[in-house]
């Protein structure tokens, strides 16, 4: 056997190994690339949206189809433009949007950026709301459920889930109209604000939109309550759906941090049960959670179209509904590209968020 | 070494069923919730293939031979559930509906499957630049409104029409493209993963060709979560449906009965205090879904060994296992439920590529 | 001295898909305070159960007899743990016993900084204010050797090494001044280097705080190293019980001899190498080499256009026809990259590279792929090579498929069951699933896949990494077997100085990817010239009490000469 | 808790009374829209030189003070004097011969420039006269054109000449002159509603002060806001189950009115069995197949059925309530009352020597005309089939598609409904039944295309009635389209909201200065 002659110290090796890293910038490269992704991600929808709107009539044909002959149309089509090569059309488009302009609806005549802005506001405010019923319900109910798996409370919050994603949204709006406003009376059939309440916030210079913005610039209490009294039932309707989908979502990714050997290791140091679940399983499991909730924006937004419509929220997928219907080109291009926008927007916050969660991104 | 400890075939055969293995291998709760589900969608098929016996009623029909129905009349002996505003019999509908439901299902997630778990294989396998472009196609496609793609796809697939295969044709092909994405990321990430696996290297080492590693290799081990996702799927391709109906996309009501658009047709019955034209056909789509998606998350569970649960045993039973010398197998669960559905890398070079 | 723990009579079972497996048979061990219990045995054998049940920490789907008298560390009280409540677990979890475990990266929870996590077990037994508990964090992680620890307190698990995640853990259990210490398979995942400090932390662990401690390990070096007693287990039951010096010196049960047997010593393979040195023609060193590699660089690309990572980095060897070199070096030395270069599965990006006639440096996979039937490549984890869907006949009959020897795996039966004999496995074991094998079996399998085409060149990586020392020992045989009757040229890849040994003509040493030592067996081992290599031989700890003590003894001399 | 107080009650003046529609603007522009929703705005906030008073469904000058014919191609309208616009423009002949020129001059797709198809030129010889030059002479259907889509008068230094105006620089601009003003205006959310004093035409002052509209996507939700009485008017479009419900109720009342909205079957002359351009092509058997449809449409099951009422059975092209109107296809078709009548088409086809059952498609659109159109071509299949004659293939299409394919001849019978642009028989005739219409169906009847053209040159009433009363008979015979179907103007106002029987009238202009709050 050899001598020994060098004190071996693990640290100092090991310190020294190149592995290989995230370094610092390597994450904020990262977070670029996703970040300059949106575009190509934005010019895709914008060419598929093109030709696929474009494939399905033209909104002369749908505004005035049931009024005049053919010939008729056929002249006004050509006044518009329309009868040129798709391709022409399409590379106009493109010309005009690198210059940063939507365009004008052209159902409506007005400039889409304006759609865009008195209809964001509104989906923006019914997601935010649905997201923190979707939290409040789903995920303490996840944690309940993981910590209970296979028992009888986990099965019903599951067929509670379930129930929850399986009721058609308008069905499910309906019912809560019918009990929560026409029963009980104690809420809003529909819309975002009561008439009155519009009204008075329609006084105020530059309205945000925002009506819970609105609502608190009036300075009058009466109009915030009422907007958000307004806001409860679509909350509820799209919120509970998300919430079925973030109870699962918390439970699977929850029960798996549970059986992992740092659950294990903290049990073994006679931490609380509780603390377990809250802290060393719930932490942890966020990671992947939030990640997946990032991609649920997508759902939200459809989701959101169908509650828009049974609660008079008139917001973007309401309107994309409608601007689809008269086929209106402009609209609906502008308007996917916002929610495309948005979507990949979130998803980029998401991963900044999940990397703030999870320390080993950072480094 | 003992001498050929030959396995029961029967036995072997009987576990390498899919349902009836999982069935088996379940206890307590999750079997009970896997043999609701089960029982709920059998009572589902069933009610599709004998709709003909089952149905008092055509889906179609307004009349007998005692005359006509009469529209939104309540529930009586002649119509148990009630008829409709058009003067149809509910309960009728509600059970041909299952057919139109199931057609749905299938035509939707066939192709969604075909398409997308091959586009995924490809994309995973082979990696460049075709698997940069497709994820990036798809995530563009995940990030559009679903229910948008679906109205504006019915347009194009079926030029609006409506009859029987027209409407499912196009809700279903709708769905399918809504769809293709999410088979693609699963199948991707799955055949990334799989890609690194040592057994896709070793076959790579004995310079197996790619067609046959992908196929013989990774195809079906990369499509082992694939049960799951179809029961997710199947749930959505329901609810899909149902909304397009509501949107006025979908299938005539002379063509076929489908419970999304009788549901829609019932919206304002129900503030007019006409419950039943609307609760029948709302309940036989949350029990399909239902039904669905107890059987997968049931199936998913106990795929996962970490996740199923087991009967418990009586004070030290049972043998001292004989050789055990590494427990257990790779045979554990790929990603399960949304997580899996969702999850993965999108922009990962995972792995390293054999030089080509 | 005083009884810590006394276990009497524990029975454990588990419901499982296959029904009810019992795990632990009838098994009574008690430990002393201020004594290290090793427990040994066979893989499977029951010893994690046993440890586990110490600190009530089984699953639901465990059911448990017999009795675990737990006293406190003061003596003045005992509970039995197997019939305590959720709450009264939790009182003595951390406080009496806590426990160590195997992988120190899974036992910390990732997301929150080590700091947290030690005071959060101070807090969870009594009123600890905050600045206090992290006093104490910083002291208990002085004590356990982490430099700066008033700064490292608020680093994250994976800002640490290995070696320093294993000492926190360790601090964590002995923040509580427990009476027992139960450790699984503490050094299992670590480097010998990494492995002999943590094995000096818990002694002082022992001597210093008068800690007893549960010590498993299938390692006998370790255990010679540690240990005061010694049990071993065999299939759920206690087969031998002596203290460590007797039971190395006189084993008593048949179990216990073989296992001793089994274990490898380094330097016993010196004799046969040069045995088959002498034996080579004499124009042998001439002939060309199947392997060749001069000046071999290897970098893994980096994501995202980041600079890539160079695993191997300037690399020259050569493997002559029939000659088994092998490759030791430490975890992530680059050792699996260079056999992966090889067979044709990670690119070479510099230097030069010639695997059976051809430069591998910028090859095509087309032009490749005729050689891979003159290439057989065992993989480390023999459990994953095998596609999980194919039988184990399929599998073994896929190179002859492959390359035109079968039409399909029923055509090719026959020469794959000669195949499985040829490694000792009967025939029958064909209609297998991968996951019906044994690990050992497994591996035997995955040498007769290896071997189907009657490869000139053969690449094992670990192939007995997952293996207890007597199925390992049984794959080695083997192996050298199959070498002698086929001849092939061989890379044995592995860490295990002692497995090395036993195998290799020559031994090449890799650090950090770089080459720093290769000779015969005599030469690396006998007389290391790098001090790595000598590192890496005196912190192997030698399955023998006795001359353990003595190489301890050296080592620390060495040390402090060192840091005069 | 709180419930949506759509009213502010106690303010000033006249009240304040809340309407609630599902109707969409598309444009406050008059060059920029056509179509009923946006037209209902323009009702309240625009002048119009001829206008239909309350009750009645002939026109009548309104900011006019005359309006005749001075020549057989001159037709000069004399402004009242000293109008004004809400924003305190004066409202001239200028303004008046800008509106028009504007319409023609931008002829927007989206806007009803189609309309001033027989407009030569407009002259402004002074500030009260207006001269309008048509094309083709002693145009009767011009005064109605005036009250039309195309004929709000605009404030010429509010609107530009040649592009639309947004409405937003509209509202700000307050070129209105109509019997209201808008005050707030959120696009198809709400818009507010101010009495305008300056007023001056036939229509006479608005007996509410205030009014708010709000737009409502879902019927159902107008009908649940009525209902609770977080509204005051609900009017277009609540579903007939909706309005059935509520006509029991007493917190509601329901107002019905005659309507101008028709449903009616289309054929496709080419492709219809036995038509023009297929393998068997027979005008004589085309002809008994379209008679022996009009037989089996059993309308009052319709009515009944479907629409509970809110539709009634219609027997001619021109519906009933306009001048002119009669029932020619009561007596032609069916048993002679309006029945249908199984074995006279049985008895028609036989003598036209067709097999039966014969194959035919209809095709309607799923949600233009209302959810019930799904129900209605439901009936109308039953009917056909259950007569043994026929036998249908039942498609229903997404709108913009059915449009293009509709006259792509690839229907052979199809699903159409109009609504006026003016009330008037000759809204229902001329796009309808002339060689050139909008149809597309290949109908040509020369005798008809006549008739059609002298009745809209026809001055004196009588004649004219006359003259309407032959076409209808005629078309009748050749079944052309089966009109079936004509929806009643219904709204459902609250217990103490007066006046709705007053503007639910032929003029099919819903004017809100009728209705009051007691
Ligand atoms: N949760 C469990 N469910 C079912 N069987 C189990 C479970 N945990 C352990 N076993 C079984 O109990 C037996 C003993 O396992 P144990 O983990 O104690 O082995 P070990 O001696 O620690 O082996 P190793 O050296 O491989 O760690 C094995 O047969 C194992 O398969
Ligand atoms: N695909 C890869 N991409 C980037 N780096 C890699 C990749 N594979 C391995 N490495 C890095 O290359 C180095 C050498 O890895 P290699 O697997 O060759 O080590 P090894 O000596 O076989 O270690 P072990 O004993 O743990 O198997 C390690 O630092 C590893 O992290
Ligand atoms: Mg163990
Ligand atoms: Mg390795």
């Amino acid at each position: 056997m050899s001598t020994v002659d060098t004190a071996p110290s693990s640290e100092a090796p090991a310190a020294a190994r190149p592995r290989p890293k995230a370094a610092g910038g390597g994450f904020g490269r990262y977070l670029l690339i996703r970040f300059l992704l949106i575009f190509p991600t934005i010019f895709i929808l914008v060419t598929v949206v093109f030709f696929l709107a474009r494939t399905t009539g033209d909104p002369i044909t749908a505004a005035q189809g049931g009024r005049l002959g053919p010939e008729a149309l056929a002249e006004l089509r050509a006044a518009a433009g329309y009868d040129r090569p798709l391709i022409v059309q399409y590379l106009e488009y493109l010309a005009q949007l690198a210059t940063g302009d939507f365009g004008q609806t052209l159902t409506t005549n007005r400039p889409v950026i304006e759609v865009l802005t008195t209809y964001g506001p509104a989906t923006f405010e019914l997601v935010f709301y649905s997201l923190i019923v979707a939290f409040a319900v789903g995920v303490p109910l996840g944690l309940y459920a993981a910590y209970h798996r296979d028992k009888a409370q986990d099965a019903i919050a599951r067929v509670l889930a379930i129930i929850w994603y399986a009721v058609p949204i308008f069905f499910a709006g309906l019912l809560l109209k019918l009990i929560f406003a026409v029963w009980l009376k104690w809420l809003p059939v529909a819309g975002r604000a009561s008439v009155s309440a519009e009204l008075q916030m329609q006084t105020l210079p530059d309205p945000t939109g925002f009506y819970t913005i609105d609502a608190i610039r009036t300075g009058n209490p009466e109009v915030l309550v009422d907007v958000l009294a307004h806001a409860v039932l679509p909350a509820i309707a799209l919120g509970l759906l998300t919430a079925g989908i973030f109870l699962r979502l918390v439970r699977t990714n929850v029960i798996g941090t549970l059986a992992t050997d740092y659950v294990d290791a903290a049990r073994s140091r006679g931490v609380a049960e509780s603390r377990l679940l809250r802290k060393h399983a719930y932490r942890p499991a966020l990671i992947p959670i939030i990640t997946v909730m990032g991609l649920q924006i997508a759902l939200l937004l459809a989701g959101a179209v169908l509650t828009e419509t049974t609660f008079e929220w008139k917001g973007l997928g309401f309107i994309l509904a409608e601007f689809l219907e008269s086929r209106d080109f402009a609209a609906v291009q502008g308007i996917v590209v916002l929610l495309a926008v948005i979507v990949a927007l979130t998803n980029f916050v998401v991963d900044v968020i999940a990397a703030f969660i999870d320390p080993r991104v950072r480094y | 070494m003992a001498v050929a400890v030959s396995s029961r075939p029967g036995h072997r055969w009987r576990d390498r069923i899919p349902v009836v293995h999982q069935v088996r291998q379940s206890v307590g709760l999750q079997r009970g919730m896997l043999v609701a589900g089960l029982l709920m969608l059998l009572v589902f098929v069933l009610c599709a293939i004998f709709a003909p016996l089952l149905a008092p009623y055509g889906f179609a029909q307004r009349a007998d031979a005692s005359g006509g129905f009469g529209t939104q009349q309540p529930p009586s002996a002649a119509h148990p559930f009630g008829t409709t505003v058009g003067g149809y019999d509910v309960l009728s509908r509600v059970i041909w509906g299952t057919q139109t439901a199931i057609l749905v299902i299938i035509v939707a997630v066939v192709l969604a499957i075909f398409i997308g778990v091959a586009l995924g294989l490809y994309s995973g396998y082979f990696g460049g630049w075709l698997d940069r472009i497709l994820v990036v196609v798809f995530d563009a496609i995940y990030a559009f409104p679903s229910l948008l793609l679906a109205i504006v796809l019915s347009i194009v697939i079926s030029g609006g029409q409506s009859n029987l295969w027209g409407g499912v044709l196009a809700a279903a092909g709708s769905i399918t493209v809504v769809f293709i994405p999410q088979y693609f990321r699963v199948i991707r990430a799955e055949t990334v993963r799989i890609k690194a696996e040592a057994y896709v290297e070793s076959a790579k080492v004995l310079g197996a060709p790619n067609r046959r590693i992908v196929f013989r290799h990774v195809f079906r081990n990369a499509t082992r979560t694939l049960p799951l996702i179809i029961t997710l799927n199947s749930s959505e391709a329901i609810l899909t449906l149902a909304a397009l109906g509501f949107l006025g996309f979908g299938i005539e009501p002379t063509a076929a009965a489908e419970w999304g658009y009788d549901l829609n047709k019932a919206q304002s019955d129900v503030t007019s205090g006409i419950w039943w034209t609307a609760l029948f056909p709302g309940l036989a789509i949350v029990f399909t879904v239902l039904a669905i998606t107890l059987v997968g998350e049931s199936l998913n569970d106990l795929a996962d060994p970490r996740l199923r649960g087991r009967r418990r045993v009586a004070q030290a039973a049972g043998e001292v296992a004989e050789t055990s010398v590494v427990p257990g197998g790779t045979l554990d669960a790929g990603p399960g439920g949304l997580a899996g559905l969702e999850d993965g890398e999108t922009f990962d070079e995972h792995g390293i590529e054999v030089k080509r | 001295m005083s009884t810590v723990v006394d276990i009497r009579n524990l029975g454990v079972s588990f419901s499982t898909d296959a029904g009810a497996v019992k795990a632990v048979d009838d098994v009574s061990l008690s430990v002393e305070r201020g004594e290290v219990l090793a427990i040994v045995g066979e893989s499977g054998s029951g010893k994690t159960v046993t440890a586990k049940t110490i600190l009530g920490l089984l699953p639901e789907t465990a059911t448990t007899s017999g009795a675990v008298v737990l006293s406190n560390r003061a003596g003045t009280g005992e509970h039995d743990v197997i019939s305590l409540t959720g709450a009264q677990l939790r009182g003595i979890r951390g406080t009496d016993v806590a426990m160590v475990f195997q992988e120190p990266s899974t036992a910390l929870n990732p997301v929150y900084t080590v700091g947290w996590q030690i005071m959060e077990g101070l807090r969870a037994h009594g009123q600890v204010s905050k600045a206090d508990a992290r006093k104490r964090a910083i002291e208990i992680l002085g004590r356990v050797g982490i430099p700066d620890p008033e700064h490292r307190v608020d680093h994250y698990p994976h800002q640490f090494s290995g070696g320093q995640k294993q000492r926190i853990v360790i601090a964590m259990a002995l923040v509580l001044e427990p009476g027992l210490i139960v450790a699984d398979e503490p050094t299992t995942a670590l480097d010998v280097t990494v492995q002999a400090e943590i094995l000096d932390l818990l002694r002082r662990v022992r001597d210093e705080f008068g800690t007893a401690i549960v010590l498993i390990t299938h390692n006998m070096g370790v255990v010679a190293d540690l240990a005061d007693r010694v049990a071993v287990m065999y299939q759920g039951k206690v087969v031998e019980e002596a203290p460590a010096r007797e039971l190395f010196a006189d084993p008593k049960a048949d179990y216990t001899k073989a296992l001793l047997a089994a274990v490898p010593y380094v330097g016993h393979g010196v004799a046969r190498a040069a045995e088959r040195a002498a034996a080579r023609p004499a124009d042998w060193a001439e002939q060309t080499p199947v392997v060749e590699a001069r000046g071999l660089e290897i970098e893994y690309p980096g994501r995202f256009g980041r600079a890539g990572f160079r695993a191997v980095d300037g690399v020259d060897l050569v493997i002559r026809p029939g000659e088994v070199l092998g490759l030791v070096g430490e975890s992530g030395s680059g050792k699996t990259t260079i056999g992966r270069a090889i067979a044709g599965l990670t690119r070479v990006t510099g230097g030069s590279l010639k695997v059976l006639g051809h430069e591998m440096l910028g090859i095509r996979e087309r032009r490749f792929r005729p050689t891979r039937s003159r290439i057989g490549f065992v993989f480390q984890d023999p459990a994953s090579s095998f596609n999980p869907l194919l039988t184990i006949a399929e599998c073994v009959a896929e190179p002859l498929v492959i390359h035109d020897r079968a039409v399909d795996a029923r055509d090719a039966r026959p020469r794959v069951n000669e195949l499985l004999e040829a490694v000792q496995l009967p025939a029958s074991y064909g209609d297998r699933y991968p996951h019906e094998l044994s690990g050992g079996q497994r591996q035997r399998a995955s040498l007769a896949r290896a071997i189907a085409l009657e490869p000139e060149l053969l690449i094992a990586d670990e192939p007995t990494s997952a293996l207890d020392v007597s199925v390992q020992a049984r794959v080695l045989e083997l192996f050298a077997e199959l070498q002698r009757e086929f001849g092939f040229a061989s890379l044995f890849i592995s860490h295990d100085l002692a497995v090395v040994d036993l195998l290799a003509d020559r031994i090449a040493v890799l650090y950090h990817g770089r080459l720093v030592e290769e000779g015969t067996g005599a030469e690396v081992l006998g007389a290391p010239a790098d001090p790595y290599t000598q590192r890496l031989l005196a912190s192997l700890p030698v399955p023998d009490p006795v001359a353990q003590a003595e190489r301890r003894e050296e080592l620390r001399r060495l040390r402090e000469e060192a840091a005069r | 808790g709180c419930s949506a107080g759509g009213d502010d009650e106690g303010s000033t003046g006249g009240g304040t009374l809340t309407i609630g529609t599902t109707e969409q603007i598309t444009a406050l522009d008059p060059a920029g829209s056509y179509d009923n929703g946006s037209f209902a705005v323009m009702n309240q906030v625009y002048p119009f030189l001829m206008n239909t008073p309350y009750g009645s469904p002939d026109v009548e000058p309104d900011i006019a003070e005359s309006a005749e014919f001075t020549s057989e191609n001159e037709y000069t309208v004399t402004l009242k004097e000293g109008l004004t616009f809400a924003n305190g423009n004066e409202l001239t002949s200028s303004d008046v011969k800008f509106t028009f020129d504007r319409q023609v001059a931008i002829a927007d797709p989206n806007g009803p420039s189609s309309l001033l198809y027989n407009l030569e030129s407009v002259e402004a010889p002074d500030d009260l006269t207006v001269v309008f030059t048509l094309k083709s002479p002693n145009d009767q259907i011009f005064p109605l054109i005036l009250s039309s889509p195309a004929g709000p008068i605009v404030d010429e230094e509010v609107f530009a000449a040649d592009a639309l105006t947004s409405d937003d620089d509209i509202v700000a601009g307050e070129p209105f002159a109509g019997q209201y003003t808008i005050t707030s205006y959120d696009f198809n959310n709400l818009v507010a509603y101010k009495a305008n004093p300056d007023y001056a035409g036939i229509l006479g002052e608005a007996k509410t002060d205030t009014v708010n509209v709000k737009y409502y996507t879902d019927a159902s939700n107008l009908k649940l806001d009525v209902q609770e009485g977080n509204i005051d008017v609900a009017h277009r479009t609540l579903s007939a189950t909706d309005i059935e419900d509520l006509r029991g109720n007493d917190n509601v009342k329901v107002v019905d009115g005659p309507g101008g909205e028709i449903r009616y079957l289309v054929f496709n002359f080419n492709t219809m069995p036995f038509g023009a351009t297929t393998a068997e092509a027979d005008p004589a058997k085309a002809l008994a197949v379209r008679q022996a449809i009009a037989d089996l449409i059993d309308r009052d099951a319709i009515s009944e059925d479907v629409y509970k009422g809110t539709f009634t059975p219609l027997y001619s092209y021109v519906p009933e309530g306009l001048t002119g109107a009669n029932e020619a296809l009561k007596d032609q078709y069916g048993d002679g009352s309006g029945q249908p009548d199984a074995d006279m088409a049985a008895q028609r086809l036989e003598e036209a020597g067709i097999e039966t059952p014969v194959d035919i498609s209809i095709q309607y659109v799923a949600e233009r005309y209302g959810p019930s159109s799904s129900d209605e071509y439901a009936i109308i299949k039953d009917n056909l089939e259950a007569s043994g004659l026929f036998t249908v293939n039942l498609q229903s299409t997404e709108w913009v598609q059915y449009s293009d394919d509709r006259v792509a001849d690839l229907y052979p019978a199809y699903q159409l409904g109009w609504f006026p642009d003016y009330s008037d028989a000759d809204n229902y005739l001329s796009p309808f039944f002339l060689t050139e219409n909008f149809l597309a169906n290949h109908y040509e009847n020369p005798e008809v295309n006549d008739l059609i053209l002298e009745q809209s040159v026809t001055g004196d009433p009588d004649a004219r009635a006359a003259l309407i009363g032959e076409i209808q008979d005629k078309v009748a015979a050749d079944l052309s389209t089966i009109p079936y179907m004509q929806g009643a103007q219904i709204a459902v106002v609250g217990a103490d909201v007066e006046g709705a029987e007053d503007t639910l009238d032929a003029s099919f202009k819903f004017r809100y200065a009728a209705l009051s709050k007691g």
